[in-house]
């Protein structure tokens, strides 16, 4: 029998690895690929803890963590065309026009 | 013992594919570790005794949304954005904060170390549900009903979002 | 099998709003495009329609959907408060759209959505509907703010705070996940009554509030959560901007004291405190630097800041004072806040090139009505007597030395002349100094006039008369407590 | 007529609202004529209201008139209502009569300054503003007023503002007016706390229970103390005690009879009337009230000292009043509200008289301010100099005038108070001979001795319209009767305006008498030391001998114990008010930190926002460290 911690430690661990990710990386897809990784720990928390409690509501939750995913990536790959469009780089550290 | 190598698998998978996405180059290589890690994911989601999830995961996540993705790298120019600078200078920082984050919730989850035993393989979690699918699917449409509805609002906010954004220039503009 | 009752009556406003946004969309082909503005005045309709529907809402006090939905004074107000925030931001920007050559009338549906979203966030009894809530407001606005969709800071603007704001959602998402691990529900009486028992393991409850406070704190913009503000608002387009500083925030707020005060009573010593810090920090970071910023809607923005240091007053205070403090005051901060925008708006002609405080020199001696008006809101937002923004700042730091907070108040007080300093000076600018320009393509149209007119009236009455919206937010503030 | 209280502000807002509005359109008559004729009205009505209340039995006082519940929220409630007691109808008659005076002389004085009807629409502003301060019954709607003032103040300081120095001038008693009202709204809130109202019977009532609140004895500091000296914040800011005064003068850069309205007779003198009207406070919190005592001292003292090297006439002028405050803080703080109150009604009406008589001067010289530049003006304006004089001789304590008697009854209540009252009262003789010694050294520069101007800087000198000279002659006649009001019992007389303000009637004393012959000689003494000093000097025996024979007679035999008496004691006293207060502390520490304070902020502001780098991952990096911390303290 597997204890539940360990589900929770990996999925912390896939968790922090998206903060990292979001933090280091410069190509805006990327940013979004580390956010589709924080998301998916989070998923495998609500199916973790849904399991020990057997209660199926957890993974209702993660249906509609997946609606919202799904959402964020649309509005997100649109916003980077639009990007793309005007300044023809991916690089987020590029639109820096908004300062102080 | 199935189970424990099964975790022990999908879990290594996972955690070094997530590696992988934020540590490679080419931002289409970063796409297709992501899909090792949703798969792996999909496989804890199994041993887990959520079937319909992991189908779903496999399904919505790696056959639309990663496909999305994929689908925009390769619509623009990608070669460029390979050769630019992939990490920013301030990764020494990032990498501090980060452990103390995780050290934060490892923390916290070690100290539920004793409570945290994971039942029994489920029970039929919804009385007079048979399988996992069922289940979801009478949580969804009886508890969870209206929040089932406004998610699609959110999806429809989403595909007009998306569409304003990306669709081309008009005369006006 | 526990099948919900079906009760319409008790989501009207938000089927009206998601109606008419539809309407809108159906619409647009059959409309040409001289007479995009019907459709503005279609989206009118709506909010017009929504405040008619919340008479059978308020009648249906209680819960519903299995407890996922609650209807009491505390929602109704802020159901109220966000169909006027909409109200007043689509009269803003039927002009403005126009003038730009963006006149896409999925603006108008995106705004009654985002509406939508910050019901579901106010109404909702249940942390998983009060995240969908929050990523209808989120999308909408991201889309809004990138809105213009040729313009190098609109897009910046649509893609910081996409990914931070996707990026800060995560973390609230992660703290509901926790805590549904920690108590086995994400419905915040059950999760309130399993605290009480003491079950849960502590620190995992502290663990989950902790992050759901940090997703909470971005949407609404406190130190050091505050940063991705100045640069979203400065981009958006300004309506939007109008939109953004009073709605999002004032939603956030409605959801932070709902979770908080409702389910983590027994956290109470822990955010408060937290409250406290950030309360100081943010009125501090945002009147100081708001001193020093030559363009007037990143003022705008960085005052948007410490107006909400100054809520986080009202939150630290924590009693029924603080919520009734809450609630007045951002109602009162989004109508003279939404009536600034309106002429700022009006006065960054087109592309909005022209939002340097420079640029309204001697506004007065051309335009002695419209300086008059924004000398009014200016004076709002600084807290001189007789305005809205008094009355609010009144009862917060009246709440905080009921509750012990002297202290914070002081500080509040005094960083309040601080930013008369900024304030007055956008009065300086127009009062006493020569005229650059004409003013003469400053074009007042019908829709702006009456938004004006509407943010003009709010921000008197509340100001000489708050009594009857004060008595409404106390009952809303004792409702929210039971 | 208490009926029609509710009119007294209203009528002047009108004016400012029809002047504001349509004051382009109108003939420059008919602007001031609704301006100064709805500050009359107002002013009748006060007067009929007055009389009324005076035949009113004791038992129905004070009048309170409730209008509308303004805020109400669960136990807090403020009123929109007003008040009338002896205290607020003394001081609609100040108001008002003084207001009315000003806005007569201010169509003549104003007439050729584009924005006229801007000029007199910030002045009915101001009016209503003021009134409804003084006529409020609860602190809040008293601090609706007390806002208002302020920002009435800040336009008509900087009603020249195409002077970067007059625009600078307004923003600057604007903040530090904020910084004093900061003091009186937290005050507002702990009254609130502390008592469960904010209306003034209520407070002053439930005080009273000596169960709940126990006079504080000297040292300690309870809440009611806390109360009191927040209060006094924001009256120091609004009168201009130390360290909050450094507004007032360079107020001087607005238009003379603002100067004369606001920062002489009314405005300023709204922190003693809030101190007055808290007297029940006060009284519980000695500590508080010697805190009063030791700031208006010290103002008055030092104020008047930097005023002995002023050359512009105006800062002379505000420099006086700064120190004139301090007298009634003085007065006050030693528990003689009654007191205090009587010399803000004589400073009204003499003050005023001065201000306006500068700006007759000013007029007539062709906008020239330097009193060195001036000299021999009384031929060429007859009738200002003597309405001047009046008013000099009034504000020195010159026996038979009205600051003689209120100046009088201060000093006598210090020298009775319990707490270092000889100290206090030593300070302010010396005070009261420094006010005479500048007064007087004003009055020979400007209207004795040569002509220091040459026709080529100033064309014809000339008296100024009637329109300004009738107001100075009122105020002029004012100057002299006010005083009558408050015969002290040492002189045979009851001391009436203290009683009828509800202070006691002292007893006839010989040491009263006493000090006021040391006050009546402190005062010749200042206006003869003046005299030797810029007018005895060897150049100018023949034009002496002329102008002012009997005294030179009188002091010539003493001319070697007067000179060393210069150089030993007067010299060294105006050098160092000169070098030390005036450049140094004043200018150099007190403006200074004002400023700098400015700047520190404004650099921090600097300095914050490059945490806004723009970058996202800088972004992303406060959220995370603001994340990590939160986790961190609930985890505690």
């Amino acid at each position: 029998m597997i204890p539940l911690n360990w589900y929770l430690i990996l999925a912390a661990v896939l968790f922090v690895i998206g903060v990292l990710g979001f933090f280091i990386k410069r190509n805006i897809i990327a940013l979004l690929l580390s956010v589709e990784i924080m998301l998916n720990a989070v998923n495998l928390t609500f199916v973790a803890f849904s399991s020990q409690r057997g209660q199926i509501s957890g993974q209702v939750f993660v249906f509609f963590v997946l609606v919202v995913a799904a959402a964020e990536a649309a509005v997100g790959l649109a916003l980077v065309i639009a990007m793309y469009r005007n300044r023809e780089t991916l690089n987020v550290d590029r639109s820096n026009l908004l300062k102080w | 013992m199935l189970e424990l190598a099964l975790f022990y698998i999908f879990g290594t998978i996972a955690v070094v594919s997530a590696i992988l996405v934020i540590t490679q180059h080419n931002v289409v290589h970063s796409a297709i570790f992501l899909a090792g890690t949703l798969l792996s994911v999909a496989g804890i989601f199994l041993a887990l005794n959520a079937e319909f999830l992991a189908g779903v995961q496999v399904i919505v996540y790696v056959g639309g949304i990663l496909v999305l993705f994929v689908f925009v790298i390769m619509l623009i120019a990608v070669e460029r954005s390979t050769f630019e600078r992939q990490f920013n200078r301030q990764w020494k920082i990032a990498l501090i904060t980060s452990a103390i984050l995780i050290g934060e919730l490892v923390y916290v989850v070690y100290q539920g170390r004793d409570t945290f035993v994971l039942a029994e393989p489920a029970v039929p979690l919804v009385q007079g549900a048979a399988g996992n699918s069922q289940q979801v699917g009478m949580g969804l449409y009886t508890t969870y009903l209206l929040p089932f509805e406004i998610a699609s609002i959110l999806l429809l906010v989403a595909i007009v979002g998306a569409v304003v954004l990306a669709k081309k220039k008009t005369q006006t503009e | 099998m526990n099948i919900p009752v079906v009760n319409l009556g008790a989501i009207l406003p938000a089927i009206m709003l998601s109606l008419f946004g539809i309407a809108i969309m159906v619409a647009e082909p059959f409309v040409s495009d001289a007479k995009k503005s019907w459709l503005g005045w279609l989206a009118i309709a709506g909010t017009i329609a929504a405040m008619l529907a919340l008479a059978p809402m308020s009648r249906q006090a209680g819960q519903w959907y299995t407890n996922l939905w609650i209807v009491d004074s505390y929602s109704i107000f802020f159901h109220f408060l966000f169909i006027l925030i909409a109200a007043i931001t689509i009269l803003t920007s039927m002009n403005f759209l126009q003038r730009e050559g963006i006149h896409h009338t999925e603006y108008y549906a995106l705004l009654l959505f985002a509406t939508v979203g910050m019901m579901m966030m106010a109404g909702s009894n249940e942390l998983i509907m009060v995240f969908l809530g929050l990523e209808i407001l989120s999308i909408a606005t991201y889309v809004l703010a990138g809105f213009r969709r040729t313009d190098l800071k609109s897009n910046e603007s649509a893609m910081k705070y996409f990914l931070l704001g996707s990026f800060s959602s995560a973390f609230f998402l992660y703290g509901v996940a926790l805590i549904f691990g920690a108590t086995g529900s994400t419905n915040l009486i059950v999760i309130a009554d399993s605290l009480r028992s003491g079950d849960p393991q502590t620190s995992l409850v502290s663990l989950a509030a902790a992050l759901m406070l940090i997703g909470l704190c971005f949407k609404v913009a406190v130190a050091p959560f505050h940063v991705w503000a100045p640069d979203v608002y400065e981009g958006a387009p300004t309506p939007v901007t109008g939109f953004m500083s009073v709605g999002p925030k004032a939603a956030g707020f409605a959801v932070l004291l709902r979770i908080f005060m409702t389910a983590f009573p027994t956290l109470e010593d822990r955010w408060t405190s937290v409250f406290w810090i950030v309360a100081a920090l943010t009125m501090l970071i945002g009147n100081v630097i708001a001193l020093v910023q030559p363009n007037i809607k990143r003022m705008l923005a960085y005052s948007s800041i410490a107006h909400a240091g100054y809520i986080a007053v009202a939150v630290a205070a924590g009693s029924e004072h603080g919520v009734s403090a809450v609630l007045f005051y951002t109602l009162a901060y989004s109508v003279t806040n939404l009536g600034a925008f309106a002429v700022v708006t009006m006065l960054s002609r087109s592309e909005d090139k022209l939002v340097n405080l420079n640029d309204y020199a001697g506004l007065a001696s051309k335009r002695p009505g419209l300086a008059a008006v924004l000398s009014l809101f200016m004076l709002s937002l600084a807290g001189v007597p007789g305005t809205a923004g008094f009355a609010g700042k009144f009862f917060i730091f009246k709440a905080a030395v009921q509750s012990g907070l002297i202290w914070l108040a002081v500080i509040g007080v005094i960083t309040t002349v601080v930013s008369f300093y900024y304030y007055l000076y956008v009065i300086v600018q127009m009062y006493m100094r020569d005229p650059n320009e004409e003013f003469a393509d400053v074009r007042t149209t019908g829709p702006l006039k009456l938004a004006l007119a509407i943010t003009i009236a709010g921000t008197l009455y509340l100001g000489i008369l708050p009594t009857r919206f004060l008595d409404w937010t106390v009952s809303a503030a004792v409702n929210a407590l039971r | 007529m208490v009926r029609l209280l509710w009119l007294i502000p209203i009528l002047p807002l009108l004016g400012a609202v029809i002047n504001g509005v349509f004051g382009k359109r109108l003939p420059k008559q008919a602007v001031a004529g609704i301006a100064a004729g709805s500050v009359a009205g107002s002013f009748l009505i006060s007067l009929a209201a007055f009389v009324q209340m005076l035949q009113l039995p004791e038992a129905e006082l004070p009048v309170v008139q409730n209008y509308f519940t303004w805020i109400q929220a669960g136990r807090f409630q403020a009123e929109f209502g007003f008040l009338l007691d002896h205290l607020s109808g003394l001081m609609i008659l100040i108001v008002t009569g003084v207001g009315l005076l000003i806005h007569i002389y201010s169509a003549g004085y104003m007439t050729h300054e584009p924005g006229f009807y801007r000029y007199f629409a910030y002045l009915n502003l101001f009016m209503f503003s003021m009134l409804t301060l003084v006529l409020a019954n609860n602190y809040l709607l008293m601090f609706v007023g007390w806002e208002g003032v302020g920002l009435c103040s800040y336009l008509l300081i900087g009603f020249w503002f195409f002077k970067k120095s007059a625009a600078d001038a307004g923003k600057k008693a604007f903040i530090v007016n904020r910084i004093g009202d900061f003091g009186f709204i937290i005050a507002t809130i702990l009254i609130f706390w502390t008592f469960d109202s904010v209306n003034f019977q209520a407070v002053f009532s439930r005080i009273e229970d000596a169960t709940l609140f126990p006079v504080e004895t000297l040292g300690t500091v309870g809440v009611v103390t806390t109360i009191c000296l927040l209060l006094f914040i924001g009256a120091a800011g609004k009168s201009a005690q130390i360290p909050l005064y450094v507004w007032l003068p360079d107020a001087m850069e607005g238009p003379t009879p603002v100067s004369a309205l606001i920062h002489a007779a009314t405005m300023v003198t709204a922190g003693v009337y809030m101190v007055a009207r808290s007297a029940a406070l006060f009284d519980h919190a000695p500590g508080a009230l010697l805190v009063v005592a030791v700031i208006g001292t010290f103002t008055a003292l030092f104020a008047a000292s930097i005023g002995l090297v002023q050359t512009d006439i105006k800062r002379v002028l505000a420099y006086s009043t700064v120190s004139q405050l301090g007298y009634m803080f003085m007065a006050c703080g030693v528990g003689a509200y009654a007191a205090g109150v009587f010399h803000l009604m004589t400073h009204a009406f003499f003050k005023a008289l001065l201000f306006l008589g500068a700006g007759s001067v000013i007029h007539g010289m062709g906008g020239l301010q330097d009193i060195r530049k001036m000299g021999g003006l009384r031929h060429h304006m007859p009738w200002t100099f003597r309405t001047f004089l009046i008013g000099a001789l009034a504000i020195s304590g010159i026996p038979g005038l009205a600051g003689f008697f209120s100046k009088d009854a201060i000093l006598w209540a210090a020298w009775n108070s319990e707490n270092y009252g000889k100290l206090l009262w030593t300070a302010g003789i010396i005070t009261a001979g420094f006010t005479s010694f500048y007064t007087f050294r004003l009055v020979i520069l400007t209207f004795f001795g040569k002509p220091q101007y040459t026709e080529h800087d100033v064309h014809h000198v000339h008296e100024s319209p009637a329109s300004m000279l009738v107001p100075l002659a009122i105020l002029a006649i004012f100057s002299i009767i006010a005083g009558y009001v408050g015969i002290p019992a040492a002189l045979g007389g009851h001391n009436n305006i203290e009683v009828f303000l509800g202070g006691e009637e002292a007893a006839e004393s010989s040491a009263e008498l006493i000090l006021m012959l040391v006050s009546v000689a402190v005062a010749f003494g200042g206006m003869g030391t003046a005299y030797l000093f810029y007018v005895a000097r060897p150049d100018l025996p023949a034009r002496l001998a002329s102008s002012a024979h009997a005294m030179y007679a009188i002091l010539v035999n003493k001319y070697y114990v007067d000179e060393v008496y210069n150089v030993a004691v007067v010299k060294p006293i105006l050098r160092w008010s000169r070098e030390f207060l005036w450049k140094f502390v004043d200018e150099g520490i007190i403006d200074g930190t004002v400023n700098a304070t400015g700047q520190v902020v404004r650099a921090a502001g600097s300095g914050f926002r490059h945490m806004q780098t723009g970058y996202v991952r800088t972004y992303a990096g406060w959220i995370l460290f603001g994340g990590v911390l939160f986790v961190v303290w609930f985890l505690r």
